[in-house]
């Protein structure tokens, strides 16, 4: 399929991909090579200008829109921009992903701190966005798509505002997630991350897939990178 | 029914507002400001309609009696005149007594001791409930066997009713200009109070709400911000007739002032409601223009 | 002087405004919508003014002179009365000629064949300009040796200015409230779309802009919006004029319309420049509180 | 010096801390531990609750308000969150940096494609920052922190959203920024970046100061690090 943006960008371009129910892939590619795009596809913010995108089976691009809703539900996202609700505490922001898909207040109450812990966030619970640090507005983020446990997780760039240690831990926690069942498709730049993750490994390059590896590293069969040891 | 889920949307509700104050005390300071507008006009020209009603039931028609008729028979005619549905009261004036008036009302032009037979039939003075029926009341009494001339303003009742109809007219376009007026504006400051949030209704979307759950807290926002708004401006509104009324009777002793009793408890929650509606709806449509994107 | 600048200026005024286009598009609208109330109320004002002012002024003075006085000493205090600037006109009716108008009024009531004599005086109904003078004019006239009486509806005329008087009064206290309501809108309105740009307003100052800097563009937008806002209004009243007037002046044929007199040009001038500095001043204000954080 | 936000958090406490004019320091502590807060101190976002800060030779937290914008252009700053100005291109966001400094419209002309150039991104100069990926997005903002040649260039997270590849080439960017007589302090979890460029690296932990090596690494001690193999 391929997406061409309204001015003109054709930011992706003949890409046929598959990702197996349950698997865990890595997205890679430098900057604006259409790894968000591709993403964008999945949960339907944007529409392929060409080609079809089937999420557990069903047919997304050509999806009512009143049916969009309950595909997102089913979809966590980390946005790469976090896309937090700057008039919500991060409790808030957390709860609405599950109060949205008419989880009782029960679940609501339970589920939104579990989620919280797991990203190291409790203490924060009451602040607004803007009141966070750079990372912490991430987790929030990365809590907010675990809450309501959707079978498909994508996460865009999720630990560019992290470092290594609490990278790590959300790393671990995607895993941990996968073996549960959860497909996870994660987009980053994090060498290290990928590196040591050994996963399935898909490279974009304007647009088109270049590589596809089943434990792929960060750099093209390498071990251990070349820049590191500039 | 999941109480928790109730308490959540009355807590959005509250929080959206507590969170965006001087935005929805902006909204809602404009909106009380247009349905005060609204309102005052609305008042003055209830009471206007009332003062010229009542300039008007003051014309008289004078009928004047046939010389003919005695003292008995000229009182039957009165009463038969009363008897009518659509007269409002009548004075009887009897020949000697007019002559009286007559000589009060020439005296300075000419020489009254002239006048030395009454030249006066007998007249009664009939007003008529609604100016309207003037000409109506006016040619049934001129029916009346015993009955020699009916006289009134007749040129004068026509140019009135004319120039009250046309002022009632214009007055019906003007509050149907700010009727308007008031809903482009209420829909226009809740647009914009949306459109400040553009961001949040997309964020929402895009973590799974669906368009009927964006747009709750909205409209109920909308509809808050709209009646807020309104009640502020009946508030406004009471105080300024409790202080201005009075002086303005006062000035106007000499009319017939209706004017208490415009029946104020209809506009007001007509006006309550309109910027209820009109927040309402306007936040219908200005979310519903975010959610289409 | 650097054009680039100038350029610079004028293209970040106008690329905003297209970058923002519903935003701006439905602050013109309010604008336009509060204006074109205001105008038109401004408008139904003045023309109603005119209108009384119309009635008022056939009000008449009656003097009555005396009969010592020959034909042409009457005809000189006639001059005289003429003379006044006060006056705006005046009939003279001589006894004989007033007879006949007597009898004609009275006819059907007394039998005016009994007028044998002619009790009446000589006469001068006298207009004044100014409806305010009537009583003064009279009080000089009453001086003036030669005349014997003055009479005139005494107390019409001071119920009648007194009413004036008051709806005057409560026209321009609504029109203070639709100014200052105007104001309110337009400045509200202004102040939700820089509030909506808030998150810019702080980026800007984050580099290195000076407030002076950041407020240019939002201050020439609020001038834009607000006299694009008013023009529009001109426009919509213009063309309300023009479909209107001619009807209205066609119904109330009998009524002395100077409509058509109104000055209108400082009118607009007026609307036009309260439009653009509300939008100027309310963007000032709603800049500045965003600046101060 | 120290900062409490209202919010009671304590952002920094009793941080002393000397940077020289011209040096290239790394500020590094984990997510939250208040580095964006420090740098903030730096171009007076904020003026600490207590304590003094010193921006060549002027007194920062006792500024006249009306003094900051000219303090703010002579330190370019990379946001964490860039903070672009949504409603202009990639163009005008740069220009704007130079022109508020009143610069001559010559000289914008010239400057904006050269830093623009300097960051690869002049291909999408008519973009707006809704049309970019998120590492343009982050090239923009440091194309707009670099075109006024300031004398200092604060840099937080400037790379969280770069290919390794694109990090490479913005540091060697800082890094010959820094030769001509800038003094550049970058926040940064991007251990790669640190350990290849040993340079002075000052250690926050819980808003304190916990270590200031001359030319140091991301971990304690550490030539290649222990999570990357682990
Ligand atoms: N909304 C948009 N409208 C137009 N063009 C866009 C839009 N979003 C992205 N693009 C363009 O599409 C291309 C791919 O963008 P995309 O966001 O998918 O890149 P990416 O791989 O996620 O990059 P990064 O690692 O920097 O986030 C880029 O050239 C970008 O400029
Ligand atoms: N505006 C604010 N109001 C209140 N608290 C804040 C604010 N900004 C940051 N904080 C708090 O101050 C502490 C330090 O934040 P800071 O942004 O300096 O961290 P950081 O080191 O930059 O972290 P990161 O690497 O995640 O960006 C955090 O606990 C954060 O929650
Ligand atoms: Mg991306
Ligand atoms: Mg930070």
């Amino acid at each position: 399929m391929s997406l061409v943006y309204p001015n003109g960008v054709r930011a992706l371009d003949g890409v046929t991909l598959e990702i197996e129910k349950g698997s865990f892939v890595f997205l890679i590619g430098s900057s604006g090579m259409g790894k968000s795009s591709l993403l964008r596809l999945l949960y339907r913010e944007k529409v392929p200008t060409q080609g079809e995108v089937y999420v557990d089976g069903t047919r997304v691009d050509a999806m009512r829109r009143s049916k969009v809703p309950y595909l997102r539900r089913n979809v966590g996202v980390v946005f790469q921009d976090y896309k937090l609700l700057a008039n919500k505490t991060v409790w808030e922001n957390v709860a609405f992903a599950l109060q949205v898909t008419g989880a009782r207040t029960h679940d609501v109450m339970r589920q939104v701190p579990r989620c919280l812990d797991l990203v190291g966030l409790a203490h924060k619970s009451r602040m607004f966005p803007s009141e966070l640090s750079g990372g912490e507005q991430q987790r929030c983020a990365i809590a907010r798509a675990l809450v309501n446990n959707p079978k498909i997780l994508l996460c865009d760039e999720p630990t560019g505002n992290l470092d290594p240690s609490t990278t790590s831990e959300i790393m671990e926690l995607l895993l941990r997630i996968n073996l549960k069942g959860t497909t996870i498709v994660v987009a980053t730049h994090n060498q290290a991350v990928v590196d040591r993750m050994r996963r399935r490994v898909v490279r974009l390059e304007n647009g088109r897939i270049v590589s596809d590896e089943e434990r792929g590293y960060y750099f093209l069969g390498l071990g251990q990178s070349s820049v590191l040891s500039g | 029914m999941d109480w928790g889920k109730v308490r959540f949307f009355l807590g959005e509700v509250f929080a959206n507002f507590a969170r965006n104050k001087g935005m929805q005390l902006t909204a809602i300071a404009t909106v009380a400001v247009t349905i005060v507008m609204l309102g005052s006009f609305l008042y003055a020209r209830e009471t206007l309609g009332k003062l010229s009603a009542g300039l008007l039931s003051r014309i008289e028609i004078s009928v004047f009696l046939s010389d003919r008729l005695g003292d008995r028979e000229a009182r039957a005619l009165v009463q038969k005149i009363a008897a009518d549905p659509r007269v409002a009261g009548l004075t009887y004036v009897p020949k000697s007594e007019g002559l009286r008036a007559l000589r009060e009302r020439l005296k300075g032009q000419i020489d009254t001791s002239l006048l030395t037979t009454n030249p006066l039939p007998n007249a009664v003075h009939v007003r008529v409930k609604n100016p309207d029926e003037v000409h109506a009341v006016a040619r049934t009494i001129e029916k009346i066997s015993g009955v020699a001339t009916v006289e009134y303003a007749q040129d004068a009742v026509t140019k009135v009713l004319r120039l009250t109809d046309t002022v009632a007219k214009i007055g019906l376009a003007m509050i149907l200009v700010l009727v308007l007026a008031t809903a482009v504006i209420i829909s226009n400051t809740i647009r914009l109070t949306v459109f400040a949030r553009r961001r949040e209704i997309a964020i929402m979307q895009l973590v799974g709400a669906t368009n009927g759950y964006i747009r709750g807290p909205f409209l109920a926002e909308g509809l808050v911000a709209g009646a807020a708004g309104a009640i502020l401006a009946l508030a406004i509104l009471a105080i300024a007739r409790a202080e201005l009324l009075p002086k303005m009777i006062a000035t106007l002793s000499f009319i017939p002032f209706e004017i208490a009793r415009v029946d104020e408890s209809h506009l007001i929650l007509e006006l309550l409601a309109a910027g209820a509606a009109v927040g309402f709806v306007g936040a219908w449509f200005s979310v519903s223009r975010h959610l289409r994107t």
